[in-house]
């Protein structure tokens, strides 16, 4: 069965509720086409998983604009004002988590651990009701993995068997959460054959990967 | 020399040959142009590379960005990576130095600089996990706000973001070492007195025996 | 047909066309060679890579060894990663299937296959792993020892590789799926009667209404 | 200061009492140059950190054989008898770990995480004395992170930076033991100028790696 599809059979598979990560730091690595189509599709109440929010006409800012969003799990909103001014006004709940943990936190999702411990936050309000675990005496914070029911992924490159690379900056979050949510849909620059990539080469393996579409 | 060249180039003395460096937005990033001619360094983008070509030197690549968004270019020999890589880099102590502005910092090394309650909320991004990762962590900011008040200080009054962390913080009026037993004033920018440097900071500080003159031209 | 082609074969009929499946050394690696003609599975190699070859399929390649450190070579598509990984995908629920042999099998779903106290410790490798993380676990080995030993008993004397963790046995005899109630005998070998299973077997089993001969030819 | 350096030179950073890592699996990736040379300078009372103990006349079992080791902290021992037998003999100390969670515990130790939390080894021997965190209600084992003196690496091709490329399933446990200790010694097949190496096809940082011989 090919992994290759159309935008609107892809996004069948994002529905209102649902927990979305999306690739991308401030818009680089994030899949644009995929965004639009689920902005003019008005997807609603979604939990948003991602490094930031963009801008207000970039990347996962575009879904805070649009509302489209009932909360965001993100290290960074400074860049999209309208971000601040909905948490402001009480209108999308906002989750900041340090930037690395929120990696890791994705990375256990995908990779079956229970957590993650992590010196990040400890003596921070980042800290306040999480569990301290202490090893060999020094003390870490015990952040929960993270998972989705979709993932909206940028590569560079798919090939036909889902394998994926990506270009530069553009891969951050992309590769982890290929692996952290139960549908994968990759907007890919270009599609090439099955065994057109290096296995070497292969960043995120094809068995991640469901639905590809071409960017 | 205006502040931000005085913060910047004294920065730069800091880094020795090889050093793995990550440099926040604004002023830290301005530390790269000052590197003396023997000493070069590999930048770090927690957003995923080594290898960070300072500003101005190759031209921009599709993709590429700073972790402040900016278009930027990889020197001959970098590596880029996923962010989980990023931060195992980051949090894992294979970054030598980080250098970072600030909104506050105190005399225990405590660091605020990541949301102004009810205000600002800009997150936090890499900052935490950069400062309980890196070997050194210096703060380069102006000594003072834009008002002239105080963000040196005894106690933070912001949320930190980490706690206990400073190594040394470099202003356009001194640098502070942050010791067991507090603050250390071990130099003051050219022209400037040591009743000056009181008089802009709240934190209490000791004075170094052999305080000098920040070593800049 | 001889006792390992039965296993084999049967266990064969339990991949779905895509399945990701990891094969443990000896009978259960045979199981690739007896696929049904519309059904191919990616095979994953827990020393790092996934579209494992069929044995006797392509030219084995340097530097390329399955999990037995036979060498093997890679299907157009595969994918090669570092062992961290390679146990991401197999902790994390990627993997549909893992075949494995084993010492002794228990009733409870208990599985003992990584070592004899003071006789033989072979160490458990990726096995513990593997039955904890695929999403389906089948036991396939002969139905008792070359002694004619049961391996099939009320409870596991060794040393467990995993607690709860099998979903089916298949023998040379017979297949059992383990429910929370126990075993089910839910089909035999061809030629092979209830009486002679439950004659090789220690542990307690229910037979399913319906058991049926293993459907292989 | 260029990190291309002779064998002698290179296992100056290796010295009795050390934990050494080294890469391989069943010897596939092992850097048996360094090896070679490791037994000839018959350093003694090494904790050796590996995937196994590979074969009497290969990879890491050439320093069981030549009995360098004090303690082999490995997932599998059944291809080299002689480990079996200095084991017997209380004459090797040998710890055996499900292959997960070494690859992740190694990880974590270059990660600078506290440890792991596994569902790997609950209910098996491998989990006494170990601290069982519960996380939502599922138990998992609380595994330390693990880091070395030096770490003994095998790539296909170096870079002078130190960035490295590894090939097929020679790479395995290489790029994790290369950022988890003090000092990491490559041993690579090819070695090329910096900016040889795309930087999306780099596996392991120049930063991680001190110095590199020839293979």
């Amino acid at each position: 069965m090919s992994k290759i599809t159309t935008i609107e059979q892809a996004l069948e598979f994002v529905q209102d509720n649902m927990t979305v990560m999306i690739g991308g730091f401030l818009g680089v690595g994030t899949p644009e086409r995929l965004v639009d189509a689920l902005v003019i599709k008005g997807t609603k109440n979604l939990i948003g998983i991602a490094n930031d929010t963009a801008m207000l006409d970039k990347g996962v800012g575009r879904l805070v604009v649009s509302r489209q969003l009932k909360k965001a799990v993100v290290s960074h909103i400074g860049t999209n004002p309208e971000t601040g001014r909905l948490m402001n006004a009480g209108e999308l709940e906002v989750e900041l988590i340090p930037q690395g943990t929120l990696a890791e936190q994705i990375r256990a999702g995908g990779a079956g651990l229970g957590g993650i411990l992590t010196p990040t936050g400890l003596g921070t309000i980042v800290a306040e009701g999480k569990e301290v675990i202490k090893v060999d005496d020094r003390e870490f914070l015990l952040e929960k993995p993270l998972k989705a029911d979709v993932a909206l992924i940028k590569a560079h490159t798919a090939d036909t068997a889902g394998n994926l690379i990506f270009y530069r900056s553009a891969r951050n979050f992309n590769p982890l959460m290929a692996m952290a949510a139960k549908v994968v849909i990759v907007e890919a620059e270009n599609i090439v054959e099955k065994g057109q990539i290096n296995p070497d080469h292969v960043v995120t393996p094809g068995i991640f990967v469901d639905w590809i579409i071409k960017g | 020399m205006n502040a931000k060249t005085i913060i910047a180039k004294r920065v730069a003395l800091e880094f020795e040959d090889g050093y793995v460096v990550n440099l926040g937005i604004g002023i830290p990033t301005l530390a790269a142009d000052f590197l003396p001619t023997d000493v070069s360094v590999i930048l770090q983008s927690e957003n995923g590379f080594l290898g960070l070509a300072p500003l101005g030197g190759l031209v921009a690549e599709v993709d590429l960005v700073n972790a402040g968004g900016k278009s930027v270019s990889i020197m001959p020999g970098g590596a880029v990576f996923d962010s989980a890589m990023s931060f195992a880099i980051i949090r894992g102590g294979h970054v030598d130095v980080t250098v970072l502005g600030s909104l506050e910092v105190d005399q225990e090394g405590n660091l605020a600089n990541w949301m102004v309650p009810g205000k600002l909320v800009p997150g936090m991004g890499g900052a935490m996990d950069l400062v309980s990762g890196a070997k050194k962590v210096i703060v380069a900011m102006e000594h003072t706000t834009k008002d002239g008040n105080p963000k040196i200080l005894k106690k933070c009054t912001l949320p930190l973001t980490g706690k206990g962390v400073v190594n040394f913080i470099i202003t356009n009026l001194c640098v502070f070492e942050v010791t067991p037993a507090g603050l250390l004033l071990i130099e003051t920018a050219p022209g400037v007195t040591v009743d000056e440097v009181r008089t802009n900071t709240v934190a209490e500080f000791v004075i170094a025996p052999h305080v000098c003159t920040m070593p800049i031209i």
